[in-house]
């Protein structure tokens, strides 16, 4: 039996500096001599998101990730992942993989008690896989997180097992996110109701109030114990309080925040961030999300782009570089990779997507795209080469969404008809089910590189019930599904690793995706706001460490 | 008898006898003010901007530039560019006939539902027109964006609903004006100088009823137009009418909301137009109120 | 020539006014029943399964127990006139439904937004009547150049979309200048943004009108009386001519009632402010219908009862309407 | 004892440079305490905006020059506005015509009287109300107590104008200027007004008294000035003027007077002295052979009532019948609200009766549908008080013509062409005396006159043989007055029509009708023929009205 063990450390006081620095590395350099001042307890932190407003707080409910922004400040999950994406421990203080890869062992952290009281122990977790695997709660993220778990045990109050019908190399990865956080078994027995309008958990802050289209108040929990291991303090939060609240308009959001009314938003546009740089006053936090990158995934079920000429030829007709360059300002890469930059497995691939506008002529013609009509579009056997592109206005930013206008006005040069057809969430789906899309930008966020398998495996093509499903490319390839199944049971870091690559290579070369750049996650903060880091699992900022220095 | 005769006075003044007391002495309804030439003026631009868009602006209203990008206004872009460096002053321009079009056929849907019910309502007898202002009551009962935003959730979001919502919500108003006129001219002294002279009934409706009723709805159409811009530009904004890159007014508003405190040209221009479009339709129709009334 | 009723009998008085009471009350039920009836069949035509949209969408990935089970629970599974019957009778008990999207009852939910929006549309409406009275007073005591400026302010104020003007406020107020807060704050200073983008527009609308029956009044014979008994320009203003220039306000305020509450879906969106034109836009994109229909349902109860106001307000303010 | 008013060469305009285009123009009077000026005059002659001059209200854009103006000796030429405010109501009050509009109606009355109170004394609210209440009681306006709480709207026409003239010498000012304050006024209320202001008169108080009527002025003016075209034309002791006019248009305006003037005389243009009777009965019949001549029109027992708002029933018209014979004119008088614009709309089946019968040349009209009346429309026209409204707006008068030259019921049965139908409408102009000039024009650009005129003609385009006239004159200066009845006189006696002439006003009634008809509370109270009635009335109310038309002081001649 190989045993990796890895146990919670006391890290020195000057890792933990360097790291903070490190974490916000994206900021404005402050220029207030305050930063060496010592924090202080207290506070009220107003938080203005620009997201949806949850449905329901429990993050197990769904699984989005405005479930996961809110709920990283009052759940907490088993393990957590360090800046390096190295597995560090949470609640669970060390954990035990079989060799088979088929059973797991968490020893939890002793003496945590969930914020109504009930103790954290191997029963707790057990009621939270199996709220997770009840199809009544109606989880989507965590349910197929834990798809490979069959079964789980009790082995002492401290010890947890986990039985596995694969072995699944995902699985700390999985647990790290907010999806999966282990919350109060007692307060999960209530109504899903009751549940969704305060979760009961472990972390450093406590839902209090819920005041629907307005705001979310949450308060210090001052029996915290149980921070994760790269925290920079030990004990309760610093701050009493927080408002989340929900404001939709960026510009509003902005205002707010220069105003001095909020102290956090979220969603920040491009143009803003550029201002805000330029602001000694606010400060700038840049958390790219793990898992996919931004891409537009082309379905390769349909015409025109069941044809690999098509599809290479689409992507050189896009000039995606130029478009980032002035959509953001600096503030996003382009990518070439599936997978977002802070995956360290993800592989790039610059070579492949350039804008080749004469090769793609080429491409077209040699697909049998030879004739143009009147409006300049590539027509064969009559009909036109045309793209529908639904685009969900909940999800596309505005920049985005203008990068995918600058994609339809160069594409149109080589002689695509990209129709961008704005819809809400709902139609979207819709549209999906209906298969009534050539291209589609759907942003997925997982920790690690699994999220290929969830994203390319020919199994995602089958739809749920509800007619949605994750393989939007539609990418069937026994080779491709072979090498993800490989890479999600090898638990060998480096054949993992291997198979990662094959996988992506052989993705990227079908050119079945167009990558464009990481999933945006920018945060500004005013000045005051000391202290605050964005977790590394799905870089949702924590506010445990954070204190106001006003 | 007339007797505020400060004001029969001034039309008096060359000792003429004849003075009209119908007459308000405000200003000489024949010579246009200042502010009518510079609305008739803009009107033309407007129509020429709607009628052929590249004879003001030659550029592509979708062309983009991405190097261009955010240009504040100067020489080369009047008004500017946007994100993708598309012109703004060009995208206005071309924008003109999509949001002239969206409140001219909003506006015509609008009077003409308001015109079937309203008649309905002041011409078919009592039981029509109890039921028809019942009706009205209760569409009365959603206010305008209510009622538009209904038939959005209805039938999805998009220019076309965008425009028969604004015309559905204005419906009803007219319905209730069109009927008030209809009452006032069918019980007026020359429709029954008419039925004394034995003029049938239905000669005596389209002969003298219809034509009084209707020739007002000259001026609520045109007064119309400008705030059914408005309120398809507002769906616009909201996300539920014309989509972006489309040059209509309103959505040029919305993608440019995003950008307001680094480009505030973005949306100030296209807002502008609107608010000089709808100016420019309320006075016109008040001119030609004014006008009709004098004649 | 007119008939003229002079008709003091108290009785008489007495009977005028419980008749108009009931048929007002007959009225607002039946508007109510029939607005409700509308909404209801209305939605039917709503493409998609109500049962998926309960349950989050297409992309919710139910299963088509959790479906049939939903139809049941919603009483989707009956035929549609039950249906209706049923809703009817819910309503009747002050029962909303329940929101496909929020997880709660919509009756406490528009109930908690409500206040919001009558606060701001309570304070719009009255700021407005102050801008459009000042505006209207002042442009027609000066000479012809104030009565142009009034004029053109009027009908550029009323062209104003409220999207714009908010925006442009914020940028105003809060980016250049910094004095005001751009969202709903808990103090007075959050309102003064949202009030503003909502009562210039309308006291554009309003200030034409008063200005027209001001100036009406203004040469009408009783000022002359007036001034002739030594009244005092402001005398003739404040003692008569402003109740007659708000007369045709006050009757037009029902109806500006309505277009605050659809200015409301704007400025609550963009101030950030909890209230039913956000409650009612975020339900439209989310295909709430319960939400939809409650936001609906609610705004009908508070349209009437302000029509109501306003007609009780116009008889207050002017008798000639008590005999009538 | 110096004057009241003392008045020199005032010059009023407006617009322009002062000295141009004045309106009124190098006026002078004088009025003493106790005395009463009447200052008469056709629309437009500048009367009213003298009476304002005096009160310093001639208007926005006004100039006022004058040799001199005095109040009670002291000048108010150029007073500052606050001043001017300081003697309005105190020196000098102001009664205009139609107090429903010239007193505030949302004001109740007790607070408009005791505004003069509240501008110029220091009482208090309740020493205010105990001198309201004295002068209501002053006025004629017993139970003052309820009345100060009612608007105007509430009042009676003669309640309301004691109440303005309350509110007019709250303060007792030496001068009242009265513009036109019994006009619109019922006959019997209008006198009992008039003898209000002779009070006031008889208690030292001068009075400048604003009229277009002379025979109202005559009744209580010690002098009169008659103006025309913004000057006074003529001036002089009330008797004086009256008896020996000098100005020929004194003469005409008296002349036009049709009170007393026997039937068939003609009113216009003529001087006084020349009137004399072209012929005293037509068709060689007397009045006394009238039962033996056709019947063109019968009414029997009619009966219509209206649903008030509170949902009783006010009977309009209740058991009213009359019979119009063939070329004689019927006159159909009473106050406002006695059921004569009814009774007309019966006549013309624009209402139909809940009860009785009207029928036309011995045929059904009222019991029948309105297809089956269509025939006949043609031979019944009418004509309205507001004959502007009776136009559609968007019409010429040729258009006007040519439509009723073509309807059904119109002359021109035959389709002619439109030449045809154009001399036909020039020659309807013709008869009505009018120029063809006037049939590109739009009624709106005419004088009152004129468009009654072309009432009168677009009626005879059927070639009617009965007119129904509600109120035609009512809405005229007394010359154009007396132009169109002398035309309506000889369109009758040219075309033998018979004229149902409904009337508030005795005098025309008096002078335009063979028999006349009496209505108090929508039923006929007594009928006969003119003469008898006028002579020797049997019905107390026939009385009582006869007895308030005003009259000039009896004339030696």
């Amino acid at each position: 039996m190989q045993l990796s063990t890895v146990s919670r450390g006391v890290l020195p006081l000057a890792t933990l500096a360097a790291l903070s620095a490190l974490l916000l590395a994206g900021c404005s350099p402050s220029p207030s001599g305050t930063s060496s001042s010592q924090p202080v307890s207290g506070g009220t932190l107003t938080y203005a998101s620009g997201d949806a407003e949850p449905t329901c707080l429990d993050p197990h409910v769904g699984g989005n990730y405005p479930q996961a922004l809110v709920s990283t400040q009052y759940l907490e999950s088993l393990v957590s992942l360090d800046a390096d994406g190295t597995v560090i421990p949470w609640l669970a203080d060390s954990w035990t993989e079989s060799d088979d890869g088929l059973t797991w062992e968490f020893t939890l952290v002793p003496d945590v008690v969930f914020t109504d009281g009930t103790p954290l122990d191997a029963a707790a977790v057990q009621a939270n896989v199996a709220h997770l695997q009840d199809p009544e709660t109606a989880s989507s993220t965590g349910y197929l997180a834990l798809k490979k778990v069959v079964a789980t045990e009790a082995v002492s109050p401290e010890v947890v097992r986990f039985t596995l019908s694969a072995p699944d190399s995902a699985l700390l990865e999985s647990l790290s996110q907010p999806w999966l956080s282990i919350e109060s078994p007692t307060a999960l027995k209530r109504t899903q109701d009751e549940n969704c309008a305060a979760p009961v958990g472990t972390g450093p802050f406590v839902v209090t109030d819920w005041v629907k289209q307005d705001s979310i108040t949450l308060e210090r929990n001052e029996d915290y114990s149980s921070p994760p291991a790269d925290a920079t303090h030990e004990g309760v939060a610093y701050l009493e309080k927080i408002v989340w609240r929900f404001i939709p308009e960026s510009a509003t959001r902005y205002a707010a925040l220069q105003a001095g009314e909020v102290d956090v938003i979220d969603n920040v546009q491009p143009d803003t961030i550029v201002q805000a740089e330029a602001s000694d006053s606010i400060r700038h936090l840049d958390a790219p999300r793990p898992g996919a990158s931004n891409r537009i995934e082309l379905n390769s079920s349909t015409v025109p782009f069941n044809d690999p000429l098509v599809r290479e030829a689409f992507i050189r007709s896009a000039n995606v570089d130029d478009a980032v360059t002035s959509l953001f300002q600096g503030t996003a890469e382009r990518s070439y990779s599936a997978l977002s930059s802070v995956e360290p497995l993800g592989v790039s691939a610059p070579d492949l997507f350039g804008y080749e506008p004469d090769e793609a002529d080429g491409l077209l013609d040699e697909a049998g795209w030879t004739e143009r009509d009147s409006d300049g579009y590539r027509v064969k056997d009559g009909e036109r080469l045309t793209v529908r592109f639904p685009v969900s206005t909940n999800q596309s930013i505005p920049a985005e969404q203008s990068l995918f206008e600058q994609i339809q006005a160069t594409a149109k040069e080589t002689g695509f008809d990209l129709v961008l057809e704005p819809m809400d969430l709902s139609s979207w789906y819709a549209a999906l089910a209906a298969n009534e899309y050539n291209a589609v930008s759907a942003p997925y966020t997982k920790v690690g590189p699994d999220v290929l398998r969830i994203l390319y495996h020919s199994s995602s093509i089958v739809p749920a019930p509800s007619g949605y499903f994750a393989n939007l490319s539609q990418v069937s390839d026994p080779q491709l599904d072979t090498l993800l199944t490989d890479a999600s049971q090898e638990s060998d870091a480096d054949a993992r690793a291997a198979l990662f690559t094959d996988a992506q290579d052989l993705l990227l070369g079908g050119y079945y995706l167009l990558p464009l750049y990481d999933q945006q996650n920018h945060f500004l903060l005013d000045s005051e706001v000391e202290g605050t880091r964005a977790l590394p699992t799905v870089s949702a900022p924590t506010f445990y460490d954070t204190w106001l220095n006003r | 008898m007339s007797d505020i005769e400060i004001q029969a006075g001034l039309g008096r003044a060359s000792g003429g006898q004849s003075s009209h007391p119908e007459q308000r002495p405000q200003r000489a309804a024949g010579r246009p003010g200042v502010v009518e030439i510079i609305s008739a003026l803009f009107g033309l631009f407007l129509v020429v901007s709607a009628l052929v868009p590249t004879l003001l602006a030659p550029g592509d209203p979708l062309g983009i530039d991405p190097l261009a990008a955010f240009t504040p206004p100067s020489a080369g872009h009047w008004f500017g560019t946007d994100e993708s460096g598309r012109d703004i002053y060009t995208r206005v321009v071309h924008g003109t006939g999509s949001s002239l079009v969206i409140g001219i056929v909003a506006t015509a849907i609008g009077l003409g539902l308001g015109i079937l019910l309203g008649t309905a309502a002041g011409m078919l007898g009592r039981v029509v027109d109890f039921t028809v202002n019942r009706f009205l009551e209760v569409l009365f009962a959603f206010p305008g964006l209510l009622l538009a935003l209904l038939f959005i959730l209805i039938y999805g979001p998009g220019v076309a609903t965008a425009t028969v919502a604004v015309g559905l919500s204005t419906a009803p108003g007219y319905a209730r004006i069109i009927r008030g006129q209809l009452i006032s001219v069918r019980s007026s002294s020359f429709v029954e100088a008419a039925t004394v002279q034995g003029l049938p009934r239905w000669r005596i409706l389209v002969r003298h009823i219809l034509p009084n009723t209707l020739a007002p709805l000259l001026v609520l159409g045109t007064l119309g137009i400008g705030q059914a811009i408005v309120w398809a530009s507002a769906l616009s904004y909201l996300g539920l009418g014309a989509a972006p890159p489309a040059p209509e007014w309103g959505a040029m508003l919305s993608a440019g909301r995003t950008y307001i405190t680094s480009a505030w040209w973005m949306s100030f221009f296209p807002g502008l137009f609107i608010v000089l479009t709808a100016v420019c339709a309320t006075t016109i129709g008040r001119s030609i109120e004014r006008r009709m009334r004098h004649a | 020539m007119a008939e003229s009723i002079t008709d003091d009998r108290p009785r008489v008085r007495g009977r005028v006014v419980v008749a108009f009471v009931l048929t007002r009350l007959g009225g607002a039920l039946f508007v109510l029943w029939a607005v409700a009836t509308l909404t209801f069949f209305a939605l039917r035509l709503i493409p998609g399964d109500p049962a998926l949209a309960i349950l989050g969408g297409p992309g919710s990935q139910a299963s088509p127990e959790a479906l049939e089970a939903v139809r049941r629970e919603y009483g989707l599974d009956q035929p549609l006139f039950v249906q209706y019957l049923t809703q009817l009778w819910r309503l009747m008990m002050g029962d909303l439904g329940r929101s496909y999207s929020l997880n709660m009852d919509v009756a406490p939910l528009v109930g908690v937004q409500l206040g919001g929006t009558m606060q701001l549309a309570f304070l719009s409406l009255a700021l407005a009547w102050l801008l459009a009275l000042g505006l209207a007073t002042w442009s027609t005591r000066g000479g012809k150049i104030a009565r142009s400026i009034g004029s053109g302010l009027e009908i550029v104020a009323a062209a104003l979309p409220h999207f714009w003007l908010a925006t442009v406020l914020i940028l105003l107020f809060s980016i250049w200048l910094g004095v005001l807060p751009p969202i709903s704050t808990p103090g007075i200073a959050g309102l003064v943004l949202p009030v503003l983008t909502l009562a210039i527009p309308l006291a554009g609308f309003l200030g034409q009108v008063m200005r027209e029956s001001l100036l009406t009044a203004l040469e009408s014979p009783f000022v002359l009386s007036a001034r002739a008994r030594g009244e005092s320009e402001r005398g003739v203003r404040l003692v008569h001519a402003i109740r007659h220039a708000a007369l045709p306000a006050i009757s037009l305020s029902g109806w500006a009632f309505g277009s605050l509450i659809s200015g409301a879906v704007v400025v609550e969106t963009i101030f950030a402010r909890p209230g039913l034109g956000r409650t009612l836009l975020n339900a439209v994109t989310e295909r709430d219908v319960p939400v939809v229909v409650g936001v609906v349902m609610i705004v009908a109860v508070v349209y009437i009862l302000m029509t109501l106001l306003t007609d009780v307000a116009s008889r207050l303010a002017d008798p000639r309407l008590r005999a009538a | 004892m110096t004057a009241a008013l003392e008045v020199k060469n005032l010059t009023v305009g407006f617009g322009g440079r002062p000295g141009q285009d004045p309106v009124v123009q190098d006026v002078s009077f004088e009025v003493a305490a106790g005395e009463c000026l009447a200052i008469v005059g056709e629309s437009g002659s500048g009367k009213s905006v003298t009476a304002r001059s005096l009160l310093g209200l001639a208007g926005a854009h006004s100039w006022v020059q004058a040799d001199a103006v005095s109040i009670t000796g002291q000048s108010v030429l150029g007073l500052p506005e606050s001043a001017w405010r300081r003697r309005r109501g105190r020196d000098v009050g102001l009664i205009l015509q139609d107090a429903l509009v010239s007193l505030d109606p949302l004001r109740p009355i007790g607070r408009e009287i005791g505004d003069s109170l509240r501008l110029h004394t220091k009482l208090s609210a309740a020493d205010r109300t105990r001198r309201v209440l004295e002068l209501l009681d002053s006025v004629g306006l017993p139970d003052g107590a309820s009345r100060i709480r009612q608007r105007s709207g509430q009042l009676s026409g003669g309640q309301r104008q004691r109440a303005l003239i309350a509110s007019a010498i709250a303060l007792d000012p030496p001068l009242l200027i009265a513009d036109e304050p019994t006009t619109a006024l019922d006959v019997t209320v209008q006198a009992q007004v008039l003898e209000l202001l002779a009070e006031i008169k008889r208690r030292g108080n001068a009075i400048v008294l604003i009229s277009h009527d002379l025979a109202v002025v005559s009744r209580i003016a010690d002098r009169v000035a008659v103006m025309s075209a913004g000057r006074i034309i003529e001036t002089g002791p009330t008797a004086e003027v009256l008896q020996n006019p000098q100005h020929p248009l004194t003469r005409a305006m008296l002349a036009a007077v049709p009170v007393d003037k026997p039937r068939r005389t003609q009113l216009s243009a003529v001087p006084v002295a020349t009137i004399a009777p072209r012929s005293t009965v037509p068709d060689g019949l007397s009045v006394d052979d009238y039962p033996v001549r056709p019947v063109v029109l019968e009414a029997s027992e009619l009966r219509r009532s209206f649903r008030r708002p509170d949902g009783s029933r006010l009977v309009a018209v209740d058991d009213v019948s009359f019979r119009l014979h063939r070329a004689e004119t019927l006159g159909l008088v009473g106050e406002s609200g006695s059921g004569k614009t009814t009774t007309a709309r019966l006549a013309l089946a624009l209402e139909t009766p809940d009860a009785g019968e009207v029928r036309i040349f011995g045929e059904p009209w009222s019991a029948v549908q309105e297809k089956a009346r269509r025939r006949l429309r043609g031979s019944v026209g009418a004509i309205y008080q507001d004959a502007l409204g009776s136009f559609d707006p968007r019409l010429t008068v040729g258009d006007i013509l040519r439509h009723a030259l073509r309807a059904p019921a119109g002359g021109t049965t035959e389709r002619g062409g439109s030449g045809h139908l154009s001399t036909e409408s020039s020659q309807l102009l013709d008869q009505v005396g009018l120029p063809s000039g006037v049939l590109s024009r739009r009624p709106v650009d005419l004088s009152g006159g004129q468009r009654q005129r072309v009432g009168i003609a677009r009626a005879l385009a059927s070639r009617p043989r009965i007119l129904i006239c509600d109120e035609p004159v009512s809405a005229l200066d007394v010359t154009v007055q007396a132009q169109v009845l002398d035309l309506l006189d000889e369109l009758q006696q040219e075309l033998s029509l018979s004229l149902l002439f409904i009337s508030h006003d005795l005098g025309v009634i008096g002078h335009m009708s063979d028999r006349v008809a009496v209505m108090k509370d929508g039923r006929i109270v007594e009928t006969g023929a003119t003469a008898d009635v006028f002579a020797d009335p049997r019905h107390p109310y026939t009385q009582q009205l006869l007895e308030a038309v005003p009259r000039f002081p009896q004339r030696s001649r």
